[in-house]
């Protein structure tokens, strides 16, 4: 229980700095909100009476205190720009991202898992090599140019799904599906031949630990011994890869949602930095760390399932 | 000339309740060596004899001040080493030095092994580079390492026992009248561990150097120690000359631990039935008193309560047990 | 005399290379020996003396790269290993030759529980459902002398000590009641006298169940105080085997006495010094010619250098070693 | 020393010297301006006109824009890795060896950072101190710090348990001469390895941030930028985005293949210990 709560302290923590930082560094741009706000026709009374309602008079601590209290009771502010509350946009752009990651991260991994293990079972053969070069193909294409590539052949030439575009899942699974393909497998292939690499990486080497030898000496079959007794503790890396992959999708997939015009988190959030949108940057950035935190809280979590040894008592020499 | 032999007297180190804590999880502490006892008398060889997780690697680490112990002291040459200021604890380290238990990662493996050799002359008294290579190419041959050929090997160009010799020749460098060795052969193999135990007896007596050799092996360590001392769970059980700790145990732990070497021979065969009943308790929790009655045969009540000290049951001879194996009792 | 139908696992002329900077190195060469039921072998040497890789290949299980190289054989039971499928061997091991290994800590598997480490062998190997495999891991617990077998089954390794690692292991290495035990350095990781305690369990448990068993092990005394038989290996060879009584009262071959004499005696007096062998062990990938131990060997003469002396017996029938200018019979050490 | 070492080290290696001379040589080279218009050359394809790949949509030589272009992919994609690196190996290497607060200290600040959305940082950074090559390059430099340091710290602890660092205390070098003397040298060699995967890592993000515009401001071009605009016009001229993809995808691919056949040496060395 100890170690949950830590861990628990350390990601309130991680957001309260990320959150203020990002307060600090907003408060930095060389711009006016206020002016903004009260439009091109407003004299400087008008935006003096912005100012003060917007209580862009007090300082940094104080604002940022203000919004963390406004934060913790679920208000987010509203938008400088739409007037929209901030919370409303998030939960309406979350899903489509949400989405999004899901999908990659499935395929991401339901290739990655067998393609990791079987090119560690046959280390060096034909079949590694393939895979190994795909993969280092892969690893060296951005996912955005892998999405160009992709569009031209499967929209454009093919014609089997939209090149751009999002349809809400209320029109339909399959519409909704088959939008979603082109930009989660573009996210997944670069994914996968990571994670497949580092799987191969430590499956090979839990394939040569003595616990393996003693296995396959217990006359036990060699799908057992993979699945078995392999997989489990070849994990490690692949969960914690994926931890980070996951969280910097929350925030990172700007580019795929740009080009495949998805209405999701990161584009909200890019929008909102041009338009100089400061409760919504705050209310993304907020999200977003939240997420990250939570996805690396979840794998730590993870790794006590996966291995028993969490925590050993310090041993004397 | 009182004054020489006052000092010639004195025990080259005393070790004065040693002891050495570390942290553990939630705030626990490991109690690795509590409360230890001994000296060393010049030129003597002391053997420490445990098995894992005793502690005698602190111990050792404790006596090098590496790190500094929690509390006690560790006298040198009538000096307390472990409140000397950091200035002077550094000019001291000439004095004493240490052979490590696994000679290839004893050396950097970025650096060739000469330079290593070198190191201490370097960093202790700023030797320059000529007079160091000069230096080290005469140890190297003093210990039996061809200086023309391994010089600029890399560690993991050498084999175990070469690069145990490498590490006998750094610490002989600073002409140091202490060696602290800490497993210096078990993880050499058998022809070669004797080469090792040779050369150090050898260099022991050429340079005139007192030892702390510890080992797990029995046998090892009757081979070169003049006394033997036995350590379980942090503590001493029992300090006799070699000879005699052999030829008669006195403390159960000690007689346990001859009873299990393995005999070459076939018509006696092991003993049957455990020789020490129950698991090593842990460092964090040690039992009350007695730290070896809950795998004692001969464990009575008291030994819960009270704690045996190390008391003298003949010449030389130290133990520390409410009811030891005594002759004739 | 028996012959080959009757012994359990007979070895034949059996090496094993290893891919090199420089070719192939042969880390076993041409090894024969035989064992029958109810006797240990012990099989002694130094680091890379080829010991533990015999083992390895008489179970099929060389390590990537290393093979089997020459026409040698491996019977087992009247099978020869070397012909089977690896779904056949797959039903040899673990059911009728068990292995336990060096360090019991890396070989249980650290994310499962003792508990089902035992029962998948139970239940693969025997089709035993789970409740049954389930009593029968307690009974083999139990005979191994593990205490409150029923609570241990939950456990992992880590939580267990040493010991009693190596004693789950063997519990494992027992489960399906092998006619053959392969213990490959069981006692090595261990402390003195859990290193007692394991050789003690494993020569009662060799009786009580008839079993043939190899032991491998570097500590001639080990040796000495477990097996029947002690074979000595040298830069992968054979170099002396007999009746362990025999080999410890007449040492022939001068490499076995030059080991025997290198350790470390209890029953000597201090500052013995010790009869060290001189030189360094043999880099495989460079042998001399003619005998391998002829650079460090106190008796060397010409002929060594140039013949490499076969492995044979010649005054006694059980007791064969390789060496042009054996110690005399009657020299005992 | 004679290490095998193949085509697949070799090719790469050649490669990244030919984009790398093309770079230098960019303006004496006899190609057009890369923001020279050719009207009467809209989006030809490669070999037209003497554009020996090209224009784009805007008439603009391909080859031209390739070249100049190459220098910022280059240049941000080297420095910043450099600057990434001396920051995380002084805070790895001090939190690897001291633990304790310095430890916690460091690493509770390279979980912060690296839970901060980088577009934020990036976006703000630049819009703060204007988009200019060099704040590109420090700021990508900031971003890849942490896992730098992640690296450092890890290989830090690993040789700082190692006898040979005990060895060194015993004979008494203080800490300074320890770090640098006995674990400098031995965690800079994985790190410089790792710079290299890191290479790759930032020309992909400068081609990110390109894409999205926010590289460094038109006229120069950059690969990113020049793979976005050509999306307008990806169904009927799909070599305006499809030969600086290429690219691109060769320069990264050069790069991973290098970081990892030397991964695969450093790592030998370490085997043998």
């Amino acid at each position: 229980m100890g170690f949950f709560w830590g861990k628990f302290v350390h990601l309130v923590v991680v957001v309260l700095a990320v959150t203020a930082v990002t307060f600090v560094m907003l408060d930095l741009l060389p711009a006016d909100v206020a002016h903004e706000v009260a439009g091109q026709s407003a004299t400087s009374r008008d935006v003096a009476a912005v100012r003060q309602e917007l209580g862009l008079n007090d300082s940094v601590a104080a604002r940022y205190g203000r919004w963390l209290a406004g934060a913790a009771r679920g208000d987010l502010g509203t938008s400088l720009v739409t007037r929209q509350p901030v919370g409303e946009a998030i939960a309406s752009h979350l899903p489509v991202t949400l989405e999004l990651l899901l999908l990659a991260q499935l395929f991401a991994l339901a290739l990655a898992i067998p393609a990791g293990i079987v090119s560690a079972w046959r280390a060096e053969s034909p079949i590694d090599r393939a895979l190994g070069s795909a993969a280092f193909g892969l690893i060296s294409v951005p996912s955005f140019a892998l999405a160009i590539v992709l569009i031209y052949f499967f929209s454009l030439r093919l014609k089997w799904f939209p090149a751009i575009g999002f349809t809400p899942l209320s029109e339909g699974a399959w519409p909704n599906i088959r939008g979603m393909i082109l930009p989660a497998v573009s996210v997944a292939l670069v994914e996968f031949a990571s994670l497949m690499r580092v799987l191969r990486g430590d499956m090979i080497a839990t394939l040569r630990e003595e616990f393996i030898l003693f296995a396959r000496a217990k006359g036990l079959p060699t799908w057992r011994i993979l699945l078995r007794h392999a997989l489990r503790p070849s994990s490690f890396t692949m969960l914690t890869l994926l931890g980070l992959h996951i969280g910097n999708l929350i925030g990172g997939a700007v580019i795929i949602e740009t080009i495949f015009a998805l209405p999701g988190i990161g584009r909200l959030l890019v929008s909102s930095i041009f338009s100089q949108d400061y409760p919504m940057v705050q209310g993304c950035v907020l999200i977003i760390t939240v997420g990250y935190v939570a996805v690396n809280f979840l794998v730590d979590i993870c790794y006590g399932l996966l291995d028993p040894r969490v925590r050993k008592e310090g041993s004397v020499g | 000339m009182s004054d020489r032999s006052l000092q010639q007297n004195e025990p080259l180190l005393r070790v004065i309740d040693l002891l050495v804590e570390f942290p553990a999880v939630r705030g626990q502490k490991v109690h690795a060596v509590s409360g230890v006892n001994f000296s060393l008398a010049r030129g003597e060889t002391l053997g420490l004899v445990g098995e894992s997780g005793c502690g005698k690697s602190s111990l050792a680490r404790a006596i090098m001040q590496l790190p500094r112990p929690t509390s006690g002291r560790v006298i040198l040459d009538g000096e307390d080493l472990t409140t000397v200021d950091p200035v002077r604890l550094r000019i001291l380290r000439s004095r004493f030095q240490m052979i490590f238990q696994d000679p290839v990662a004893s050396f950097n493996p970025f650096r060739s092994v000469g330079e290593s050799i070198g190191a201490p002359l370097r960093t202790l008294w700023g030797v320059d580079e000529d007079e160091r290579t000069r230096r080290v190419r005469e140890m190297m041959e003093a210990v039996g390492l061809d200086s023309d050929q391994y010089y600029r090997r890399r560690p993991f160009q050498l084999s175990g026992g070469q690069c145990q010799r490498a590490g006998i020749a750094r610490a002989l460098m600073t002409e140091p009248r202490l060696l602290v060795c800490d497993e210096p052969v078990s993880s050499l193999d058998v022809s070669v561990q004797a080469q090792i135990i040779n050369l150090l007896r050898e260099v022991k007596g050429r340079y005139g150097l007192s030892m702390l050799f510890i080992s797990h092996d029995l046998g090892v360590v009757r081979n070169i120690s003049d006394r033997v001392a036995v350590m379980y769970l942090g503590r001493l059980c029992e300090v006799a000359p070699c000879a005699a700790l052999y030829a008669a145990p006195v403390h159960p732990y000690t007689n346990a631990l001859l009873a299990a070497i393995p005999r070459p021979d076939p018509e006696r065969p092991l003993p049957e039935g455990g020789f020490l009943p129950g698991e090593l308790p842990s460092a964090i929790e040690p039992p009350s008193g007695c730290r070896f009655r809950t795998r004692c045969p001969r464990a009575q009540a008291s030994c819960s309560e009270v704690q045996p000290e190390l008391r003298e049951i003949a010449p030389g001879h130290l133990v520390a047990c409410h009811y030891p194996l005594l002759f004739g009792s | 005399m028996t012959t080959t139908a009757q012994r359990l696992l007979v070895v034949e002329n059996l090496s094993v290379s290893l891919p090199a900077a420089r070719g192939e190195v042969r880390v076993v060469d041409r090894v024969s020996l035989s064992l029958e039921r109810g006797r240990t072998l012990a099989l002694v040497g130094e680091s890379g003396s080829g010991k533990s890789m015999l083992c390895r290949a008489i179970m099929g299980l060389l390590p990537g790269g290393a093979r089997r190289t020459g026409s040698g054989r491996v019977v087992f039971a009247g099978r020869d290993l070397g012909a089977l499928l690896e779904r056949e061997l797959n039903r040899i091991r673990g059911r009728e030759i068990g292995v336990v290994l060096q360090d019991p800590l890396s070989s249980l598997n650290p994310v499962l529980t003792i508990g089902r480490q035992i029962a998948e062998t139970l239940r693969y190997h025997l089709g035993f459902s789970s409740a049954r495999a389930r009593e029968r891991s307690i009974e083999l617990l139990r005979a191994v002398g593990i205490p409150r077998p029923e609570e241990r089954l939950a456990c992992h390794p880590h939580q267990l000590s040493g010991g009693m690692r190596q004693r789950v292991a063997i519990a494992m290495a027992l489960s399906c009641d092998p006619q053959l035990l392969i213990t490959d350095e069981p006692t090595t990781a261990l402390d003195v006298t859990i290193q007692a305690e394991i050789l003690n369990l494993l020569g009662r448990l060799q009786k009580e169940r008839n079993m043939a068993m190899i032991l491998v092990t570097h500590d001639l005394w080990v040796a000495a105080g477990m097996a029947h038989d002690t074979a000595v290996m040298y830069a992968g060879r054979i170099v002396e085997q007999a009746p362990t009584g025999e080999l410890f009262a007449r040492m022939r071959m001068p490499y076995t006495k030059a080991l025997f004499d290198a350790i470390p005696r209890v029953d000597d007096p201090p500052h013995t010094n010790l009869k060290a062998i001189g030189g360094t062990p043999p880099d495989l990938a460079a042998l001399p010619p003619g005998c391998r131990f002829a650079p460090r060997c106190p008796r060397v003469q010409t002929r060594c250098r140039a013949e490499e002396p076969p492995l044979v017996a010649n005054d006694r029938e059980d007791h064969r070693y390789a060496c042009w200018f054996p110690y005399p019979s009657e020299d005992s050490p | 020393m004679g290490r095998k070492r193949g085509a697949a080290f070799w090719l790469p290696l050649a490669w990244i010297t030919f984009v790398v001379l093309c770079a230098i040589s960019a303006s004496w080279l006899p190609v057009p301006s890369p923001d020279q218009i050719d009207w009467d050359n809209l989006a030809v394809k490669p070999g037209v006109a003497g554009h020996l790949l090209g224009t784009d949509t805007l008439g603009r030589d391909i080859a031209s824009r390739l070249l100049f272009g190459a220098r910022v992919s280059l240049i941000v994609g080297f420095l910043a890795p450099c600057i990434g690196l001396v920051l995380g190996c002084f805070a790895g290497v001090i939190a690897g060896f001291y633990r304790g607060l310095a430890e916690k200290l460091i690493v509770g600040a390279i979980d912060t950072f690296l839970a901060f959305p980088r577009l934020v940082f990036l976006l703000v950074f630049i819009f703060v101190l204007g988009a200019s090559l060099s704040n590109l390059t420090i700021a990508l430099g900031i971003l890849t710090a942490p896992s730098f340091a992640r690296v450092a710290r890890a290989n830090t602890i690993r040789f700082a348990g190692r006898e040979f660092v005990l060895a060194a205390k015993a004979i008494g070098a203080g800490d300074v001469a320890i770090i640098l003397r006995e674990i400098l040298p031995n965690v800079l060699a994985p790190m410089l390895v790792y710079m290299l995967l890191v290479m790759g890592f930032v020309i992909v993000a400068e081609g990110g941030l390109g894409f999205l515009g926010l590289s460094v401001p038109s006229p120069t071009p950059s690969w990113g930028g020049m793979i976005a605009e050509g999306r307008e016009a990806l169904d009927e001229t799909p070599h305006v985005s499809m030969i600086p993809t290429a690219v691109m995808f060769l320069t990264v691919l050069s790069v991973n293949l290098i970081g990892d056949r030397l991964r695969g040496q450093v790592d030998g060395r370490e085997s043998q210990l």
